[in-house]
């Protein structure tokens, strides 16, 4: 193993793994840590100081905190593919073979050339964009964008397709916890006691909270024990769950949250079968959010040097990681508990340069402890700091009174008091209240079910969070129905918490408020100056709070300041609009498994391994895999198999999968009046044995869907809908059955995967059919007359239904077996319809004939077209009530100038004319006042032996025989074209009734 | 005070003390000749054209809390003007030229960034309905180029085109579109608006609407106090049928909530703006370096500018479909707009059928790119009392008539615009 | 947002398809263009509690009425559509 | 003139490979398709919900489901599938379509499911760890014991599923009825939902 010493790391303590050296790089270096270490702490206890860069200034930056509010210590984690940019040094487990890398720096994070834009921070002010790169006006594209664009951003995305995978779950319970301290371990006991199934999401590996940094004395255990006592109670409870390295971020409508768990970040990579990470969505009846509190900088001159610390981190680093962010420690606050930082490092050994307190009172036990650690006590602020990447040297001070002192140390913890964790309370757009005795927002209007418990209450005292957390794991669990006996609460004493606020001390030097945006005390004092005094304009105008922490440790500050220029109070001033998520969550995890295959299902039909099998080419339609077409050897080219595929039905007889149409069984004695209503055509007066094509119109008068459907029985009719709408026409009809016309008795169900459904088309078609209809069947046009539908048997005794419809214009049936047997069917079609050279077709052909057919279908059915812009006002019944009727006679609808379908063919029949060419008259200029409509729907017609299609062209149909262009200049054309009738094959019908 | 690289050199010398304030800080006089009601994008476009183009400078802007606060705030920045139908098409350009010399007309930067929007088509369907929306385009004098699956790849080599469900095919481009940024837009008019005369009023919140006799509307009841108008402007998108209602309109609205996203900032990324044409997703990166994302709406009616989970998986699994190298890009912040949603997805400017009462709303979510078009042709309106003749089909009736402009085809279901 | 099926208990949003308002009616078969119109096109669009249709289509199939504020998103009432099942209405 | 074979199929036959899957080890998940069913839609007709109800009880024994459960009896299990509706599962055709309608032909429309859908057993130490990946419904032993039902969606599929009695070592037994044409797709994304946990995989053709 490389590396040096662990310069930095006590030689005992600490809830690390000493047995379990890890080797890990930063910046192209070895170091090594412990199992049980964050990347943060491990670098302490190396002794690295410099960590990053800023976003704007590129001012050398250290480790602020030890969590995930963490501003500066953001690195690229990991390598390759696998590259994290933005990772909080502080959340980011070790493990053996880490590697990360500082980010927003060039070419290194000691040397960085872009630290040059802090000779121009006087013009660098806040919104200073916004004034100037305006001349000339070219230049912004060209020249000052791309600058800006490379300067910002923060750490390098991977670029590359991310390897690991990602799943989401879902989980149940009474009552879910956020957090792990006293308050959500007393929670938990008290839910789980009372019988509550209690999920308890932690985002840290330990559990513990605070505890794990800061001890105490609880039920009369050290922390620690009573720590492990809990859990063992938690874990024999029925219903406790306890998810460690799970962040809840967000809370939605009807008790349902957002959780992170980390599954695998903590090694190098998941393991085989596993995920990454996994999005959880928790149904909970209440939730109890013990998700503590924020301690929160002071805003002072050189406030951002390396070296300066939270002071509740510097304990985290000596207490839990064994580590030491410096040797000789001052330390500024402004209230009691920032003193515990001195009582943690004098026992660990290290050397206080002084306490700076800005309280006019220090307290005679903090007196004692200054005399005892022989350090003094200053009364004053701290006014500046000296040094640079290599850390904090010396720490100016305003003294109380005026005076000024130095101090020389190597590390500044500060601790400027507490802020409670309002983010979760806060995303249903509650606004937190102002305490004055805690100078912090707390909690209000929280979404329903929820209740903030200790610290993130403002209850900062040890005993505090036990009896809030208790209470509110007892409560919830009652709310949530579950009274068990929760027995008593854990107790603890409470310390002293004093403060006097202080958010500002004036000094030479910038004084950062939103350390990774570089927004500091002045660029808010601009704000104001110029007009932006609400607080949401100033976060805009600034940036203050918009970067990866989510200003969790600048936001209060920030509005502090504003407030005090203003002079309006801090409450009065407001805060910004808190949103989720609480911390930053990969989009894969959002994303799940469906990610490429697998991003949505896909559906196949009945024959789709067996079209396979003879190497079809599939298309996506819908969710559906369809055969598009089915090439044979020698082929050059889409185009010659669809070709070969037409001509086979044209001239002998041809197969295609339509399974994928909806069908819908229509039930019931009022199964024909409820169609009546649906359809603009008749189907009460349809006969059984009969089929006939339906137009549907949306209530707004325009078209929604065709298709075709038969009468089976008196009260049972089958129903096609294309297969685009499939599903939504069973919601439509449903939504009439339902709430239109409750009064008729009809009953719906979608059999569209019971039947497998094929075309079969062609002059042969008859002698296909008869090789595999039981022979007793009468498919003699007389037997099974044009738009017949009947159940028939085939050979061996299957039971079938024939449709004989045709959308090729052909002699057709279409032919429907239960879906099982569908693959069957296909092979004993091939079998049986070898001798006629029978031929699978896809939907490239089915459309070609459909065109040649004149057959509008989904290009023409636009949601625009009304019944006769497609040529079937006729269909129009007068003499009963229909969904659309009504609006489609508006004005503009019966307009005789829309556009209605008509045949489009290009003059040169060697021309191939395209969808979505415009038509403008012959001999215009194009203009939007000539453009007259469009190409929809084009295919090559072997059986013209040219491109043809279909438009949509004003007054199209009084205009058959004109001559008018295709203007396509997205593809450079404009060439002449026919208007003309659109059924370009058979136009009255004989083949397909013959 | 002029902004330029000379002011803030200058004012950096002095500590940048001598700022003045972007906009003035108004109050309330007794009457106006208009009032426009919303002080986001539109309604202060609409200030600064009634003021700049028309000569009416007697105009106030109230708005409710900050200005900014609405949809001009909530936004995912994009222009473009790439529609397909008559109305929309010349409407969205005359909007687009106007961000064109935004900058230089209102001496505030706004970011205006043309680096291209390209709708993405899977399908051979979906290619034929781009080529005729881009021959439209073309035909209106509008750039579009129907880019080939090679031309993709060149441009947007990220994509998954290896074991996509639904491959990318190739894209519709319009080079002219971009993203601008959207707080600067509201600034920026603000600032050049106050500058010509007009009152912005913040916090000031509008009641009620006064009326004489006929039913005319002759001013508005606020929270500060009544303020008399010839003419009063509603351009309130989100809110549009609330202060409708107190004139006693019902309208074609619903309103939606439209989420967007934003991820950490990072370094450049993507070139420009893309639109997923198989899934619900467009994504951006911002000059900051954010990924700024959205999807569909949450479809449901709602005001309460939140959103659920539902959609925001949606959106992202839209996102790593189309785009797996964004899976480890962690996103940073959801937020929620209301939306105008219109019966036929596209926008109503008129006079209202309340004499004194003009129109300015069912902008869905089109609403950010039509800001400078909006403002121009709304003033028109107010200050002409006809239609600007790139907004004559934007008239109210044409629901009553039939002469919707439905792009999607989708008819009178607000939620499927 | 979670809608308590009257039939299925409890299910997720996903389940479920929105309409809209649920209270405008179709209007009679002689009711005239205007009641028309002002069914298909025009909208209270209520800040506040709504009655709305939503489509219970990932589970029963039930067409649902549900009372929901469109500011907070609460739920309050949920009843089944007049027609459901095997409900039998008039005649 | 040939006579036809007319073979079934299952949408799962090439799908389905029988044996271990994904993480090695004692399988904490057990996928079981069982095939070649008969399964019938059986809907009230207006104002005949108590008539339906009726000709269930004389034809089966046991009243229709009126609510989300199923009711196992000797030769079949009928599912609740809806308001007013249920469906009936059964094999050998003695409860086949034809075989119901005219128990049924005064109070309920029938419509044929067999082939419509797809039947999954799934069982195993860690079934409910993964179907809390494709299921948003809670299937914690209280609030989905044994007989209870749903008509629900996984991954935007619909699906109904309901518990059936627990195997003999006592592990709980989810039944799924999936629509045919997704049941490769679903079933692909139930083997990685469960692979992490280790998958025997098999088919049957016994109702469980």
């Amino acid at each position: 193993m490389v590396g040096g010493p662990q310069t930095h790391r006590l030689s005992n303590g600490g809830l690390i793994d000493r047995s379990a050296p890890l080797s890990f790089r930063f910046d192209g270096k070895t170091f090594v840590g412990y199992q049980g270490d964050t990347l943060a702490s491990a670098l302490i206890a190396n002794g690295v100081k410099l960590v990053g860069r800023s976003f704007k200034y590129h001012r050398p930056r250290g480790i602020l905190t030890a969590g995930s509010e963490e501003p500066n210590a953001l690195v690229e984690l990991r390598t390759g593919a696998r590259r994290e940019p933005n990772t909080k040094a502080t959340m980011a487990e070790l493990y053996e073979g880490l590697e990360a890398a500082s980010q927003n720096r060039w070419p290194s994070l000691r040397y960085d050339f872009m630290a040059v834009n802090q000779l121009f921070a006087p013009i660098f002010v806040a919104g200073f964009y916004y004034k100037t790169f305006m001349w000339p006006a070219k230049f912004w594209e060209a020249i000052y964008e791309p600058a800006i664009r490379r300067a910002a951003g923060l750490g390098r995305a991977a670029g590359i397709a991310d390897p690991d995978h990602y799943d989401k779950a879902w989980a149940h319970c009474d009552v879910l916890i956020a957090g792990s301290g006293p308050a959500g371990l007393a929670a938990a006991l008290a839910a789980g006691r009372s019988g509550a199934r209690v999920i308890l999401c932690e985002e840290d590996f330990a559990l513990g909270g605070r505890l794990l940094s800061d001890g105490g004395t609880i039920d009369g255990l050290p922390a620690a024990e009573w720590i492990s006592r809990t859990l063992a109670e938690l874990a024999a409870l029925p219903d406790v769950r306890i998810m460690t390295r799970t962040t809840l971020f967000g809370v939605y409508d009807g008790g349902t949250y957002g959780a992170i768990e980390r599954v695998n970040d903590h090694l190098p990579s998941p393991p085989e079968h596993q995920v990454r990470q996994r999005l959880w969505r928790i149904v909970a009846k209440r939730c109890v959010v013990a998700a503590g509190s924020i301690e929160r900088p002071i805003v002072f001159a050189g406030n951002d040097t390396p070296g300066v610390m939270m002071a509740s981190a510097m304990r985290t680093y000596v207490t839990r990681y064994a580590a030491t962010p410096a040797k000789r420690v001052a330390l500024f606050t402004n209230n009691e508990d920032g003193w515990r930082t001195a009582e943690t490092a004098l026992g660990a050994g290290l050397q206080i340069a002084a306490v700076i307190d800005a309280r006019a009172e220090v307290s005679p036990a903090h007196r004692s402890l200054a005399s005892k650690g022989g350090f003094t006590v200053l009364n004053g602020s701290v006014s500046g700091v000296e040094g640079g990447k290599d850390g904090v040297k010396k720490i100016s001070v305003s003294m109380t009174g005026g005076a000024r002192a130095e101090v020389e140390a190597d590390g500044l913890a500060v601790s400027g008091g507490w802020n409670p964790a309002v983010g979760l309370t806060s995303y249903h757009r509650g606004r937190p209240k102002w305490q004055d005795h805690i100078a912090a927002f707390v909690p209000d209007g929280a979404p329903p079910g929820m209740v903030a418990a200790g610290a993130a209450n403002g209850a900062f005292g040890l005993g505090a969070c036990l009896r809030e957390g208790f209470a509110a794991g007892a409560a919830a669990a009652s709310d949530a129905g579950r009274n068990g006996k929760a027995g008593t609460a854990p107790s603890a004493d409470d310390e002293a918490y004093s403060l006097t606020p202080l958010w500002h001390v004036a000094g030479k030097g910038k004084a950062f408020v939103d350390y990774q945006h570089d927004v500091t005390a002045s660029d808010v004092e601009l704000a104001q100056r110029e007009g932006f005094e609400s607080v949401e304009h100033l976060k805009r105008y600034t940036t203050l709070g918009m970067a990866t922490d989510q200003g969790k440790t600048s936001n209060i500050a920030g509005l502090a300041i504003m407030a005090a220029v203003s002079g309006k109070s801090i409450p009065e001033t407001g805060t910004t609009i808190y949103r989720p998520p609480y911390v930053p969550v990969a989009i894969g995890a959002f994303a799940g498994h469906h990610r490429d295959e697998t991003f949505h299902a896909t559906r196949l039909t009945p024959s789709h391994h067996w079209a396979a099998e003879q190497g079809a080419i599939f298309v996506d339609t819908g969710l559906w895999k369809r055969a598009q077409w089915y090439p044979r050897a020698g082929e050059k080219d889409w185009l010659e198999s669809v070709t070969r595929e037409v001509k086979a039905v044209r001239g002998g007889v041809g197969f295609c999968d339509v399974s994928t149409l909806g069908k819908i069984d229509v039930h019931g004695p009022d199964a024909g009046t409820f169609l009546d209503r649906v359809y603009i055509n008749s189907f009460s007066n349809l006969a059984v044995g009969k089929a006939r094509y339906g137009l549907m119109l949306r209530e707004d008068g325009l078209v929604y869907d065709d298709g075709t459907t038969s009468r089976l029985a008196d009260d049972h009719y089958f129903l096609t809908t294309t297969t685009a709408k499939a599903g939504l026409v069973m919601q439509h009809l449903e939504f009439c059955r339902q709430v239109l016309f409750p009064e008729l008795d009809v009953q719906l169900t979608s059999v569209s995967d019971q039947w497998a459904q094929f075309s079969v088309a062609g002059p042969k078609t008859r002698d296909l059919l008869k090789e595999i209809v039981d022979p007793a069947e009468d498919l003699s046009n007389e037997g099974f007359p044009f738009m017949g539908a009947r159940e028939v048997a085939l050979r061996g005794g299957l039971k079938a239904r024939l449709f004989r419809i045709s959308f090729s214009g052909e002699m057709a049936f279409e032919i429907s077996v239960p879906a099982r047997y569908g693959e069957a069917l296909v092979r004993n079609l091939m079998q049986a319809g070898a001798p006629f050279g029978v031929t699978p077709y896809g939907t490239e052909a089915l459309g070609v004939m459909r065109v040649e057919k004149g057959h509008v279908a989904g290009p023409e059915l636009n949601g625009t077209t009304t019944a006769a812009d497609l040529g079937l006002g006729k269909m129009m019944s007068t003499k009963k009530d229909f969904i659309g009727r009504v609006m489609a006679g508006r004005e503009a609808l019966v307009a005789p100038d829309r556009q209605v379908v008509v045949g489009i063919k290009p003059t040169d029949k060697a021309r191939r004319l395209r969808s979505g060419a415009h038509i403008i008259p012959k001999g215009q200029t194009p203009g939007p006042d000539n453009d007259q409509g469009y190409v929809t729907s084009v295919c090559f017609s072997p059986t013209l032996d040219q491109w043809i299609g279909l438009g949509l062209v004003e007054r199209g149909r009084e205009r058959i025989g004109e001559i008018v262009h295709a203007h396509d200049p997205l593809r450079g054309e404009d060439y002449e074209v026919e208007l003309c009738n659109p059924v370009f094959y058979d136009p009255d019908g004989g083949r397909q009734r013959g | 005070m002029k902004y330029s690289i000379f002011s803030l050199a200058r004012a950096a010398l002095s500590g940048h003390k001598n700022w003045q304030r972007t906009w003035r800080d108004a109050t309330p006089k007794d009457r106006y000749d208009v009032v426009v009601i919303g002080g986001g994008g539109h309604g202060l476009a609409t200030a600064w054209f009634l003021a700049s183009e028309f000569g009416i400078k007697n105009v106030a802007v109230l708005e409710k809390g900050w200005i900014g606060s609405g949809n001009a705030g909530r936004n995912t920045t994009i222009i473009r003007s790439n529609y397909g139908l008559p109305g929309n098409t010349g409407f969205y350009e005359l909007s687009m030229k106007l961000w064109e010399r935004m900058e230089q007309d209102l001496n505030y930067n706004t970011m205006v960034s043309q680096r291209g929007v390209i709708n993405l088509y899977h399908s051979d369907a979906q290619r034929d309905a781009y080529a005729r929306r881009g021959n439209t385009m073309r035909i209106n004098g509008i750039d579009a180029e129907l880019l080939d699956l090679a031309a993709v790849k060149k441009m947007m080599p990220f994509l998954n085109f290896d074991n996509a469900r639904f491959p990318v095919q190739g894209g519709l481009l319009q080079r002219r579109g971009g993203t601008a940024r959207h707080d600067a837009v509201v600034w920026g008019y603000a600032h050049a608006a106050s500058a010509l005369g007009v009152d912005i009023i913040q916090n000031c919140e509008v009641t009620g609407f006064s009326r004489d006799a006929n039913g005319k509307v002759t001013g508005v009841e606020t929270t500060r106090g009544k303020i008399g108008a010839g003419k009063v402007g509603m351009a309130v998108a989100g809110s549009s049928s609330r202060v409708a209602a107190m004139a006693g309109l019902r309208l074609p609205i619903e309103s939606h909530v439209l989420q967007a996203f934003v991820s950490e900032a990072i370094k450049p990324l993507l070139p420009g703006v893309m639109t997923f044409g198989a899934g619900h997703f467009y994504v951006s990166q911002s000059d900051k370096g954010g990924l700024v994302f959205g999807g569909d709406i949450d479809g449901y009616n709602s005001y309460a500018q939140r959103g659920n989970l539902p959609v925001m998986e949606d959106v992202c699994e839209g996102g790593m479909a189309l785009m797996p190298m964004i899976g480890r890009v962690r996103l940073l912040r959801q937020w929620g707009g209301i939306m105008d949603m219109s019966m036929d997805g596209s926008p109503i400017i008129d006079k209202s059928p309340v004499d004194g009462l003009y129109l300015n709303a069912g902008w869905c979510y089109g609403g950010f790119k039509a800001t400078p078009g909006s403002g121009l042709v709304f003033a028109h309106l107010l200050a002409r009392d006809t239609l600007h003749k790139e907004a004559e089909k934007f008239r109210l009736d044409r629901f009553r008539r039939g002469a919707m402009i439905d792009e999607k085809g989708q008819g009178a279901q607000p939620n499927l615009h | 947002m979670r809608i308590t099926c009257p039939f299925c208990g409890e299910r997720e949003l996903g389940e479920f398809t929105y309409l809209g308002d649920a209270k405008p009616a179709r209007p009679a078969v002689d009711a005239g263009e205007d009641a028309v119109f002002d069914y298909v096109y025009l909208r209270d669009n209520v800040a506040g509690a709504m009655s709305e249709h939503w489509y219970h289509g990932g589970g029963c199939r039930a067409w649902l009425k549900v009372t929901r504020n469109t500011l907070t998103h609460e739920i309050s009432v949920v009843e089944p559509a007049a027609g459901v099942g095997a409900a039998k209405v008039g005649a | 003139m040939a006579e036809f074979s007319w073979e079934v199929r299952s949408p799962l036959e090439r799908a389905l490979v029988a044996g271990p899957y994904g993480a090695r080890g004692d399988a904490g998940v057990s996928l079981t398709e069982i095939r070649n069913f008969d399964l019938v839609q059986v809907m009230a007709r207006r104002g005949k919900a108590a008539d339906m109800a009726g000709a269930a009880k004389a034809r089966f024994g046991v009243a229709a489901p009126a609510r989300p459960e199923a009711v196992q009896i000797s030769d079949a299990a009928l599912i609740w599938s809806g308001p007013d509706q249920f469906l009936v599962l059964s094999k050998g055709g003695k409860h086949a379509i034809e075989q119901l309608s005219q128990a049924f032909a005064s109070s309920a429309s029938l419509s044929d499911q067999s082939h419509a859908r797809v039947l999954i057993s799934i069982s195993g130490a860690k079934v409910r760890a993964m179907l809390a990946k494709l299921s948003s419904i809670d299937l914690h032993p209280a609030s989905f014991p044994i007989g209870a039902a749903a008509a629900t969606s996984m991954d935007h599929t619909s699906v109904t599923l309901w518990r059936g009695n627990d195997r003999t070592d006592g592990q709980a037994v989810f039944n799924l009825l999936v629509f045919a044409t997704f049941a490769e797709s679903l079933w692909h994304t139930m083997l990685d939902s469960a692979a992490e946990y280790g998958v025997t995989i098999a088919r049957s053709e016994e109702l469980a």
